[in-house]
């Protein structure tokens, strides 16, 4: 088959199955709820104080909510029969590594795209068009590099036991460089200036390495999986 | 039974070649020890703690290095090969290099309280990225010691070996660019012919001492997982229908 | 059997389970110190932002590593096999109740005090000795409640699907009045001042309300999980 | 076959039942608008969206502790007598005391803009525990969605219903103590016999109409229940060995 027909209908085929169910999309939902919640019980939601926590409030939401998404990336059902399945089907790995990367980015972007309102709504925080293009775009750019990686460890771990906390053990750490990056621009766009080269330079390695060397090691967790069950 | 192994692994398993490698390594120690204490300048020795401590500092920290990228290039030959004794060797190489990552924090946080008072510094892109290096290894561990079916552990394991590495240059540059700015000052005049001759003589010493752990760790490891292969096909065997 | 003696005996042999393999214990201590260095990357580790931030941080450190210890009070060896020996050994359901509680209050109090160690360690906060005091009884008193309620509702969630993101979403709402009364006590301790009542009074009613609902309602929880699976 | 339910069982399930209950209901709201618009005193009206808001704001307040003591008293009647139908009351219940919050917060929130020109406001006892609440019953919800098999499935949301009624009280000590201490002005002079009047009104009428969208959705999942129950039925006897 076409890989980019594959690959699309893969992608559609995702997107019909979890928007019958919603229910990765609602617990992703509750979880941004509550970590923004949490915070504002945990530190004190003046605007002196948000200056310096905003960036990270938002993207430690993100991370946290984001995770429950990956976590189910491949669980499917929770047998094992999504990933078998789509293993099965007459389609390039790299192909359902895309399709997979794509379609859990849509979830955890409709999340962020949630938590970013609310934020801004909530903890009464505005921004000018350009620091929300700015913001758009970093989280568009960071949120690739976290699924790219996050997808890759979730094949990994979602049939081990405990595997959600060894998923998290695994992820955060090597996400600190993309979330300091993240982190740094929101804050530079919320206070109104540039973000300069830096950050973009990070994500953008974050990503190109992250993509690259998933589409490379699919292949071998894929094979690692089906011995091993 | 012949020994059918190949020479250099009879002996390099040969007791004999162990002993040889630890007093190697003792010796070392001694000799670096002789070096710091007598042979760098009395200027810098001032300093004092925050001086000595940096010739088990960076040694260490190039260890840690040495070890991370043996656990990559263990991980890599694994994917390749799917031959286990590359696992065993990315594994332990990973032990090694976090007990050589645990020396390194620990001499670095000594010498942040000495220098600068404080015990941790988080804008010292060295000792952060150190930390994150850290504990990506240890989830490594965890992943290692979280999976008990062998083929899956070895690949999923050796996949992670790879993203691990390519992670640190990464955290570098986000750490130094991003940590906040309130920079400390750095020691410097460092770079007298016997300091650099001392702390280089340091990292072969500590090379030769970690790999002597190395070594051991590994046959370890291949002694038990040889043993739970036997085991292994012993029970398929009775198992099997006649 | 006497059910304190049933009580001291389920509590060491939870105890020695849980310490020859560790499992709980590293995957709470690698969350604890993963969330430390996600704050320091997301937020400022200044004196002067962490003096709004300190107690934040460090009780969203405690609850989120915690809950992996929480989630994994019932799972055992998981396939439920736990649960239900628990409930074949000639013990009062109250008495299960109270042991699980106190070897999962246990670990958890053990991550809480290597975190508070190395939060002070390496965010360079101190405390005079009656802080120490007033904030190791807080984190205590605290633990005790959100371990209460947090083992009740993992004894319903363990064996469903995705039990692990649905346990936080109905745990963490839940502990927003214990949170903000710890967090306002550690921020009052790590700045010298008297505490006051109200922590306590809302502490209190917390632990005591949950422990007394949960021993009630322990029961009907067996009840559920038994004709369940 | 004779219908075997109890008299009252079978006024309430009739459809008339309904027609009479939403008549009663848009009645009531239509006398309800007129008293707002007509009889409460025009000083007050100056305040504009923020007085008008309150009408509705406050009836919404009430009813949603109404209907999440309803899923209280439906959680505790269904652990009592295990009998589906206290578990659908209690479902419904939180479904519609979600709704009530839902415009509860919604009319709060417009009420902070327009009064303190902020969409929300962190230390407002009332709206921060309305808002932990909603979280709470949504988790509710979650759970009543997340389960399949129906046994297990009302009992532990029957036993989390019993556990998220009995938070409200600390939840709302626990803001008002520690929520930050800029408190914003409150509105006054709401005493007016007329206001108090219309209110309580506004609250009668609330509940009447959100009565009826209780019995509406407890129709509808009794007869689903009732369905999967039957095909249970059906395939068990189907299965069973003769």
């Amino acid at each position: 088959m076409n890989p980019l027909r594959a690959y699309f209908s893969l992608v559609r085929w995702d997107w019909a199955r979890e928007w019958k169910r919603k229910e990765t999309l609602i617990a992703m939902a509750m979880m941004s709820l509550i970590t923004l919640f949490i915070f504002s019980v945990a530190m004190p939601p003046v605007q002196e104080v948000l200056e310096d926590t905003r960036g990270g409030i938002l993207w430690v939401t993100f991370v946290l909510a984001g995770t429950v998404g990956i976590d189910r990336a491949f669980r499917g059902d929770g047998d094992g029969r999504l990933l078998t399945g789509l293993l099965l089907s007459p389609v390039g790995r790299g192909t359902v590594y895309y399709a997979r990367i794509t379609s859990t980015m849509l979830g955890v972007v409709l999340m962020e795209a949630m938590t970013l309102g609310l934020f801004m709504l909530l903890f009464d925080q505005s921004l000018e068009w350009e620091g929300l293009l700015v913001v758009v775009g970093v989280t568009l750019a960071a949120t690739l590099g976290f699924v790219a990686v996050g997808v890759i460890l979730s094949a990994m771990t979602w049939s081990l036991r405990g595997g959600d906390a060894i998923l998290r053990i695994l992820l955060f750490p090597l996400l600190i460089p993309l979330l300091s990056a993240a982190v740094h621009a929101t804050n530079e766009a919320f206070a109104g200036r540039p973000i300069g080269f830096q950050p973009v330079a990070v994500i953008g390695a974050f990503d190109l390495v992250f993509i690259g060397a998933g589409q490379l090691l699919f292949e071998f967790v894929v094979d690692g999986t089906e011995t091993g069950t | 039974m012949p020994d059918q192994r190949s020479l250099p692994v009879r002996v390099l398993d040969h007791p004999a070649s162990y002993v040889a490698h630890g007093l190697l390594a003792l010796a070392g120690l001694f000799y670096f020890g002789y070096l710091v204490a007598t042979w760098v300048p009395f200027a810098i020795k001032q300093l004092k703690s925050s001086y000595l401590i940096f010739f088990f500092h960076f040694p260490n920290a190039l260890n840690t290095f040495v070890f991370f990228g043996g656990c990559l290039g263990g991980s890599v030959l694994f994917l390749i090969t799917k031959q286990p004794r590359w696992d065993r060797w990315a594994r332990c190489s990973a032990e090694v290099g976090v007990m050589a990552g645990f020396v390194l924090l620990a001499t670095g946080m000594t010498w942040a309280k000495a220098a600068w008072d404080h015990w941790w510094v988080w804008d010292d892109p060295r000792l952060m990225s150190a930390a994150v290096m850290m504990l990506t290894y240890l989830g490594y561990l965890t992943l290692q010691a979280g999976i008990e079916d062998p083929h899956k552990r070895r690949t999923f394991s050796a996949v992670f070996g790879v993203l691990a590495f390519l992670n640190i240059p990464i955290v570098h540059k986000a750490i130094e660019w991003f940590g906040e700015t309130s920079h400390p000052p750095k020691l410097d005049g460092l770079s007298d012919p016997s300091i650099i001759a001392t702390r280089w003589f340091g990292v072969l010493v500590f090379l030769i001492l970690y790999l002597l752990l190395l070594r051991w760790r590994q046959s370890r490891l291949t002694t038990t997982e040889e043993i739970e292969d036997a085991l292994d096909r012993i029970r398929r065997l009775e198992e099997a229908p006649r």
